[in-house]
């Protein structure tokens, strides 16, 4: 149980043009243990997507993983064939996209959209594939999962989209399901339901969730654990209660302050002063000195190292920096 | 329906503070192919325009005891039945091809832009009106339209850049249109509207720029097809008089000599090839670095 | 479906009384007494008016097109006026050869294009790319009358392997076909390229790639089926271009087709044969479309006709 | 009790869907059905609701960007649908919109200037001085830096373009603001930044908003009166606080709900509803609901409820509340 | 033909059964003779139909369905005497009876026949015994009998004009050697063997199939690969290096074809005979020669060309640059001037008027070049009702009066009768003398009292030059060389009735 099931380390992910390197993922570690729920979470641009991706091994061409190593239930991802890593995705490990209006191929059915899936990772029969669609149709909540096969994904609404693609990510019963943004596109109503269902699929079926939101509101709800990102690096996780109890790093301190509470009431918003910078012009030393409420000279000059706090917690502020440097082992 | 939350984001995040023209021309050089024939385009309007100036012969120096020579140093592609030097008279019908090619579908640009603006942006019968008719010419192949209007209006260089442009009309109409249907709902155009811009302000300032990037691709697309209709309609006896270099009118002049004389033949076939692609290859580059979707 | 059908007949309808009058007027803008062609060289004044009047040419263009449509809606086509054959027995004799003309041209056109488009795609910015990119730019670049003497020269004179123009066998096929297909061909790779290009970058493919699909699965299963959605239509228009084709193809190729019918009629101002033909053309184009669009809908399940 | 700045009566708008033998017209999306309320001047009117659901439709016909099918809108007294041409151009002065799309909202190919100094130009500002005066009075106001006018508008963050369509909006000195979504495609840090500078443009000029947002937490945060919209219908309005601390409307309840609370302690019980919105092209008769609705009565599937005072200025439109 | 001594080159090539593909240039368009009014659908016909006379390769005029005629000396009444031996097709008895039936269905001014105007001229057809006919004409006409040699002139039966009415066009039966088989509107024409043929022995082919090719580069093509047996005519530019080829032979004819560029004679400058004739001289006939009809072709020497009726040798004009120069000088014209020059739009009609404009360009007559399409051009020619309206100053065109016989040579193309609209004078040449001349010549049956008139004649033309004469134009056919006795004839039509295969 306590062997992590994915094991991020030092990933740099970047977008190589021909005169410069964009690095959008750079020295992010993190690990997730089997059927544990963990949240990334960070504001638009952030590289949440990318970290996904990269570890999908999905990157659109030009994005190339620089450094870094993904270890994944004891095999280095990185170096694998891309048949075994094709046999690996849809299978050990599964995605579900933020969109779910473009994510189905709207040209098939829904009924061969799964199924294809189920008979290529499990060689078994279309027949037995079509049962297990239908089933895995009604694990998510969809009534009429007969006639849903036959629909074609215009037919449906985004919500039963979702479930669908929940449905497809789940039906090779996953250990692990990399949700980047589910729920984003969903009204609050049905984005209710689907974080229902993932809680609902985690806690029988024991999947390990990779939640990745920018709302802190449903990392509250969902997760174990939090990482928090900024500018493609992590300054702050911990358990999910010390941290929204106690945050840490002045950006998420001041994150937590933006978001507006229901029955809060208070006349002003919390906000952060100006805005996450470019990747092509990223500042020196800690890339939030610029915004950081807290800024002392040091940050201007040199880069923080992500570094364990009390509480359990790691930080990469100089805030908290203590005598221990963090060495990479467990965390 | 549903919003989707900072899709723009990674995009505009992207671009960095250089100007809409550096940054269009480190697209463009990236498409090699492209580029490439875009310099090619330049030395042709160069060869166009000094062309005449540099050529060894006279296009009209005539040589009946020097006719149909193959290539030689004195006649670098050979001689034509006249004994006339093959290569100035390529040179110097570059002129002509290219300003058919070019005025051709400016003026189709030109009223088709204006019509596709109208029926897209005012819709309803005007559109219906502007689209019934352009269906109608849509519907008339092209080819048999331009020798319509040839019959008509005579022979003639002129005349054929009529034709050329009558029929560009109605695809620069259908493009220009969707463009300024897409165009018209952008979030810009209403914002100008709720701040009471009139409609002349909304079309000529608002959606026409945004439809120009089409327009511009398409126009250089075009070129190419109209430099193709023009050498057609001179193989078929019905472009540019003589003594014009025309190329398509050189080729069809030739094509008695196919088997004596191919060179005469085949030189203006390839100037002809060569020109329209170079408009081809330039328009695809242009059509990726400016992204309009244009089904052509 | 089929009400569908019926009602996209109807609409076609005023489109084209539209192109009746349009080509009427059309044809007898065009400089030149039919009359007076048909009377042939050494005739006489009195000739030509002996003519016109038997032409029914003396009345005035409004009657003219009044009597014109009153034949039209009865089916009947009229007379060819240099000929003095029922119009539609010209057409139907030179139908066939020019049909399986462009459907020949059509369909090798459409394998070609395909093929190279998809594989232009796939390979994006390889060298595959680039040659099957400069393919089609080529062949989109050729005059098809020049392409279609030089393949005369090589093909059939030279090498003998086919006829050189004519229609005799199914060999007679091979080169106008080719000749005639070529710029579709390129067309249909072109766009075939970016359709797909836009396809693959569409999120249901990366879903594809997370399913762990292959790669050949993706591109001909997912792909392609999406990207023919906008290929088949652009096809349907690229028709308009094969009729146009046909009158030069048909020039240089010596063939018994309606494209040369139609060169021949204009010279003739055989009004007759061309507001026939150009109708045809027309009618043709239209339901061509009429067919691409209801392909569309196979293609396309959001498109419900109902 | 203020006065009412704008006054919307059975407001709707029906959109045409042709189908049918040549295109007849014989189907209507239902975006916005019968609605009414008032704007009172100086506040901040929350309109909230789902995808779909009509509001900005309803903006938008505010805004006279749409015409409604029925209804009026009155200002000032005057009915604004009357209004055509010229007149209905000069009165615009006096309404402005902010959008939720601060990238697609701005035209790339002009400059910030340009862009701020549009409004200006089409109202007959004749004078360059006085506009340019006028530009950067305005660009300091939302906070902009004025050595950026000369700038594009995709050289900025999403944040400054808001600030920029802010300025734009601000420069005829207009009474009503539409925000339609302004924040929801901001982070939640700029985000903050946005509604804390409305917030103080409205003390400062004394400005009304249409606040409308799909956030129940930002609207409850910035608005003093909220409607509830579900599926082109108003089904409950209210007081800010009332609305909170005593939701009436079994959708509102449902949807306060199901807010995820950033609080990982704060543990409640959810109210899940079931199933999915009904399409606006065909919407259930009775009340809108009923579908989804947990305490639906058999009432509710035939009879459409009216929206009407429950307790003071708490409207709401539900058969639990009707007496019988 | 030139293609006899090529030797080496030659590869031997032979035929396989006895049917023949003849490749032509245009589409048949009628297959009635006397509704016919082209050269091309005239060699179709010449296969099945048959004239009372013809002409022969000299364009001679020979009897054929005739074994002799008689005319009055006033040449209004001609009499024939008609062979015994003849049947149509059909079955039909050929007699008297027969041919007046064709003939009062020509000259019946109801007729919408094309011919009609060429045969009004008989007043009456009499049939004065089974194998005797005679006609009447209602003026004096001396070059009746050239008329009858006409193909328009031949006859078709009667039966079947009957049977099929206005479709006879489409199942034509006449008394020729060899039978409609098929035919297709703008496209192929068979014909086969009539086995009942009255001439013994003949024809010694099974079938004749033409076949439109109207692109010259793959009409020679076909004859190339032997898809053809003959092709008719040969592009100008290939006929050197055809023959002798693949077993190609290139027969060069003469024809009665003249070439010219007609100057509008009414107009400036070229009311001024200097002018007229400093552009005669201006332009180089041997360069024309060379350069236009790639050396196919001959001197001119009259306005009529030798092998018709009457032709008399004048002196040529000499290429002559300072003469010409100094005959503009002397009509006032010392820098020349501009004028525009009219054709079609075949590649030679442009090559032409291209080579003219080089040639006139020397003594600074400047010319803009009109090619114009068929319809247009007819069109902007046939539309002026009067002299002084016509828009035309140069035409360059080609005459071939099918009737082999001066009259038809001249007439309408330089006839004051002739003026466009009524027909082709396109100079607008119009003279007391000149029309005092034809008029003789109309007039008698008499070849003597023809003679002198169309001698005084063509001096008279020559001397006022209303054209510029160019070319004697040559009949080019490509035929392989296991085809024997086919031949054009000068007037452009083929005779291909003896045709036979040769090993
Ligand atoms: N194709 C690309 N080319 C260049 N840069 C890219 C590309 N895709 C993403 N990026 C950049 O990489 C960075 C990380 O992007 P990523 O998509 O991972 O962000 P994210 O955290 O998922 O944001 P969001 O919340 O908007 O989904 C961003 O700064 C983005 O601009
Ligand atoms: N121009 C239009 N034509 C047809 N239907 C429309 C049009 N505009 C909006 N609709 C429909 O009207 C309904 C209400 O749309 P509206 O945009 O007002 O919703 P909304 O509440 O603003 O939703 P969102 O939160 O997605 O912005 C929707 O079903 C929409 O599809
Ligand atoms: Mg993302
Ligand atoms: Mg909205």
């Amino acid at each position: 149980m306590n062997d992590p099931l994915l094991k991020v380390s030092h990933l740099q992910t970047a977008f190589v043009h021909d005169n410069h390197v964009l690095k959008a993922v750079n020295d992010l570690s993190f690990s997730i243990r089997k059927g544990e729920t963990v949240a990334l979470v960070g504001e638009s641009g952030c590289g949440k997507s990318v970290t996904s991706l990269s570890i999908m091994r999905l990157l659109s061409e030009g994005a190339r993983v620089l450094n870094g190593s993904i270890w994944f239930d004891g095999v280095d991802l990185l170096t694998l064939p891309e048949k075994e890593m094709r046999a690996i995705r849809g299978n050990d490990m599964a995605m579900v996209f933020q969109e779910p209006m473009t994510s189905l191929n709207p040209v098939y059915k829904i009924g061969k959209q799964i199924e294809e899936a189920i008979i290529y990772h499990k060689k078994v029969s279309k027949h037995e594939a079509r049962t297990r669609t239908i089933d895995i149709l009604r694990q998510v909540g969809i009534p009429r999962a007969e006639a849903v096969i036959r629909e074609y994904p215009y037919q449906l609404s985004g919500g039963m989209r979702q479930r669908v693609m929940i449905a497809m990510a789940m039906v090779c019963e996953p250990k692990l399901l990399i949700a980047d943004e589910p729920t984003t596109a969903l009204d609050v109503t049905i984005q209710a339901q689907i974080l229902d269902l993932m809680k609902t699929l985690n806690r029988e079926k024991g999947t390990a969730i990779l939640l990745i939101t920018h709302d802190l509101g449903v990392v509250a709800e969902m997760c174990e654990r939090v990482f928090v990102m900024y500018c493609g690096k992590i300054v702050e996780s911990n358990d999910v209660k010390a941290l929204f109890a106690d945050a840490k790093h002045p950006y998420t301190k001041g994150l937590l302050n933006a978001t507006p509470k229901l029955g809060q009431h208070v006349d002003h918003l919390g906000s952060i002063k100006g805005s996450v910078p470019n990747l092509n012009n990223l500042p020196e030393g800690c890339l939030f000195a610029p915004r950081c409420p807290n800024v002392m000279a040091v940050c201007q000059e040199k880069v923080p190292e992500l570094e364990l706090i009390e509480g359990g917690g790691l930080c990469r502020c100089f805030l908290h920096k203590r005598e221990s440097v963090f060495q990479g082992g467990d965390f | 329906m549903n919003q989707v939350v900072g899709v723009h984001h990674s995009v505009a995040k992207n671009q960095k503070s250089r100007s809409f023209y550096s940054l269009f021309f480190a697209k463009l050089r990236k498409q090699k192919l492209s580029f490439a024939a875009g310099i090619c385009i330049l030395g042709l309007i160069l060869v166009a325009v000094i062309g005449p100036l540099l050529i060894p012969y006279k296009i009209t120096d005539v040589d009946y005891e020097a006719s149909l020579q193959g290539p030689t140093l004195k006649h670098w592609l050979g001689t034509d039945p006249y004994g006339r030097d093959i290569f100035s008279r390529i040179i110097a019908g570059t002129r002509i091809s290219l300003s058919v090619g070019f005025f051709s579908v400016l003026i189709g640009a030109v009223i088709g832009s204006f019509l596709g603006l109208i029926a897209g942006f005012y819709g309803k019968w005007i559109d219906s009106i502007i689209m019934r008719i352009s269906d109608v010419l849509f519907a008339f192949p092209g080819m048999i339209l331009a020798i319509g209007i040839v019959a008509i209006l005579g022979p003639g260089i002129n005349n054929v850049v009529i034709a050329v442009s009558v029929f560009s009309v109605p695809h620069f109409a259908r493009i220009v249109r969707s463009s300024t249907l897409s165009a018209r709902t952008a979030l810009y155009v209403e914002a100008a509207q709720s701040i009471g811009a009139k409609n002349r302000r909304l079309i000529f300032y608002h959606i026409f720029p945004e439809t120009l990037s089409t327009i511009i691709v398409y126009f250089t697309m075009r070129i190419g097809t109209a430099i193709l209709t023009a050498a057609s309609l001179s193989f078929l006896g019905l472009g540019a008089q003589p003594p014009s270099p025309e190329w398509g009118a050189m080729l069809s002049s030739g094509r008695d000599y196919l088997e004596t004389a191919p060179h005469i033949t085949i030189f203006p076939g390839l100037a002809i090839f060569f020109t329209v692609l170079v408009f081809n290859l330039f328009g695809d580059g242009l059509r990726d670095v400016l992204d309009p979707k244009i089904k052509d | 479906m089929s009400r569908y059908i019926v009602r996209r007949i109807v609409q076609l309808i005023p489109i084209l009384i539209m192109i009746s009058l349009f080509v009427f007027l059309f044809v007898h803008l065009i400089p030149g007494d039919p009359a007076r062609l048909i009377a042939g060289q050494d005739a006489t004044a009195k000739d030509v008016a002996v003519v016109r009047q038997k032409l029914g040419l003396d009345k005035p263009l409004a009657v003219q097109y009044v009597i014109y449509m009153g034949q039209l809606f009865q089916g009947d086509l009229g007379l060819s006026l240099k000929t003095q054959q029922p119009v539609i027995q010209l057409i139907s004799e030179r139908f066939m050869p020019t049909f399986w003309l462009s459907l020949f041209s059509l369909l090798w056109a459409l394998a070609a294009g395909l093929v190279v488009g998809v594989i232009s795609a796939t390979k994006r910015n390889k060298w595959q790319d680039y040659l099957g990119m400069v393919f089609a730019v080529s062949g989109l670049s050729l005059p098809s009358f020049w392409l279609g003497l030089m393949l005369i020269q090589l093909f059939a004179v030279v090498l003998g392997l086919v006829p050189t123009g004519g229609l005799d066998s199914w060999t007679s096929y091979i080169l106008p076909s080719f000749t005639l297909g070529t710029g579709i061909a390129a067309v249909i790779a072109r766009f075939t390229r970016s359709a797909l290009m836009d396809v693959l970058k569409e999120d249901y493919i990366r879903t594809g790639k997370a399913k762990g699909l292959p790669r050949s699965r993706i591109v001909w299963g997912h792909a392609l089926r999406n990207a023919m959605i906008p290929v088949v239509t652009m096809t349907g228009m690229q028709f308009g271009f094969l009729l146009g084709g046909s009158v030069v193809v048909e020039t240089v190729f010596s063939w018994p087709g309606l494209g040369r019918l139609l060169i021949d009629s204009i010279s003739y101002r055989d009004y007759t044969v061309i507001q026939a033909e150009i109708l045809l053309f027309s009618l043709e184009f239209l339901l061509i479309n009429l067919i691409v669009d209801i392909i569309y809908g196979f293609l396309n399940p959001q498109i419900r006709y109902d | 009790m203020r006065e009412p700045l704008v006054t919307v009566r059975n407001l709707k708008k029906y959109y045409p869907i042709r189908s049918g033998f040549l295109g007849r017209k014989n189907k209507a999306i239902k975006a916005v059905d019968n609605i009414s309320f008032d704007l009172k001047k100086g506040e901040t009117f929350g309109l909230v609701g789902e995808s779909g659901c009509g509001k900005s439709t309803t903006g938008r016909m505010l805004m006279m960007l749409t015409d409604p099918t029925e209804g009026t809108i009155t200002f000032e007294g005057k009915n604004m649908l009357n209004l055509k041409g010229e007149q209905l151009r000069k009165e615009r002065r006096s309404f402005q919109m902010i959008f939720q799309d601060p990238y697609a909202s701005l035209n790339p190919k002009m400059t910030i200037r340009a862009i701020i100094e549009e409004p200006l130009i089409i109202h007959g500002f004749k004078e360059k001085e006085e506009r340019s005066n006028r530009v950067d009075e305005l660009m300091k106001l939302v906070g902009l830096n004025q050595d950026q006018a000369d700038r594009h508008a995709h050289e900025f963050s999403g944040g400054q373009r808001q600030r920029i369509g802010i300025a734009r909006a601000l420069a005829l000195n207009p009474q009503l603001i539409i925000a339609d979504e302004p924040v929801s495609a901001l982070d939640v840090s700029i985000q903050a930044q946005i509604v804390n500078l409305l917030q103080d443009l409205q003390k400062k000029l004394g400005l009304t908003y249409l606040f409308i947002s799909h956030d129940l937490s930002i609207i409850e945060h910035i608005s003093d009166r909220i409607a509830v919209m579900y599926l082109g219908n108003i089904v409950e309005l209210s007081t800010k606080t009332d609305l909170y601390a005593q939701p009436l409307h079994p959708y509102t309840q449902a949807l306060i709900s199901a807010i995820p609370r950033p609080d990982p302690l704060d543990k409640r019980e959810k109210i899940v509803l079931k199933g999915d919105i009904p399409s606006p092209e065909n919407p259930p008769a009775g009340c809108p609901f009923h579908t989804r609705c947990p305490k639906a009565l058999d009432k509710c599937r035939v009879e459409k409820p009216i929206l009407s005072e429950k307790q003071s200025e708490h409207f709401v439109a539900c058969h639990l509340y009707t007496q019988p | 033909g030139c293609g006899t001594d090529k030797g080496g080159s030659s590869k031997a090539v032979s035929k396989n059964g006895k049917d023949i593909v003849v490749g032509l240039d245009g589409n048949f368009i009628s297959l009635d003779p006397q509704d016919t009014n082209d050269n091309l659908s005239y060699t179709g016909e010449k296969t099945m139909f048959e004239g009372l006379v013809g002409f022969d390769k000299d364009m001679k005029v020979i009897p054929v369905l005739a074994t002799s005629y008689k005319a009055s000396d006033d040449a209004k009444t001609f009499t024939f005497k008609l062979r015994k031996d003849v049947k149509f097709q059909d079955g039909t008895p050929f007699n008297a009876e027969a041919v007046k039936f064709n003939f009062d269905r020509v000259s019946d001014p109801k007729s919408t026949l094309k011919r009609h105007s060429l045969f009004a001229i008989i007043k009456e057809t009499k049939v004065i015994d089974e194998y005797t006919v005679q006609f009447k004409l209602s003026d004096s006409f001396g070059a009746m009998i050239n008329t009858f040699a006409h193909p328009a002139g031949m006859i078709v039966s009667p039966t079947a004009v009957k049977k099929y009415g206005k479709d006879f066009m489409k199942h034509p039966v006449g008394t020729g050697p060899y039978k409609f088989k098929s035919w297709t509107q703008g496209g192929d024409l068979k014909v086969v063997k009539n086995t009942d043929y009255w001439k013994k022995g003949q024809p010694k082919l099974n079938s004749i199939t033409f076949t439109p090719i109207p692109e010259d580069g793959a009409r020679v093509a076909k004859l190339q690969t032997g898809e053809a047996d003959l092709i008719f005519p040969v592009p100008l530019v290939q006929a050197k290096k055809l023959d002798g080829k693949n077993g190609i032979d290139i027969h060069i004819t003469d024809s009665i074809r003249q070439l010219y560029m007609s100057m509008n004679t009414m107009k400036k400058p070229f009311n001024d005979v200097k002018v007229r004739q400093a552009l005669n001289y201006a332009v180089d006939k041997e360069a024309y020669q060379k350069v236009v009809l790639n050396g196919i072709g001959s001197e001119i020497d009259s306005v009529i060309a030798p092998k018709v009726q009457f032709y008399e040798k004048q002196t040529p004009y000499d290429y002559d640059l300072s003469k010409a120069k100094q005959l503009l000088r002397e009509a006032g014209y010392p820098n020349g001037f501009s004028a525009t020059i009219w054709s079609g739009n075949s590649s030679e009609q442009i090559k032409a008027m291209e080579f003219l404009q080089q040639q006139l360009g020397k003594i600074n007559v400047k010319l803009k070049v009109v090619p114009m399409e068929t319809g247009t051009m007819a069109n902007k020619i046939w539309s002026v009702s009067n002299p002084d309206k016509a828009e035309i100053e140069l035409y360059y065109g080609g005459w071939s009066p099918s009737t082999g016989d001066a009259d038809w040579a001249i007439r309408p193309l330089l006839g004051g009768s002739s003026l466009p609209p009524a027909s082709y004078n396109t100079a607008y040449y119009k003279d007391t003398k000149a029309d005092a001349l034809i008029n003789q010549g109309l007039q008698s049956a008499d070849s003597t009292i023809r003679g002198k008139a169309y001698a005084a004649l063509q001096k008279k033309i020559w001397n006022d030059a209303p054209w510029v004469y160019l070319a004697t134009q040559k009949n080019v056919v490509g035929v392989k060389s296991y085809l024997k006795n086919m031949y054009v004839l000068p007037d452009g039509t083929m005779n291909l009735n003896n045709g036979e295969i040769v090993d």
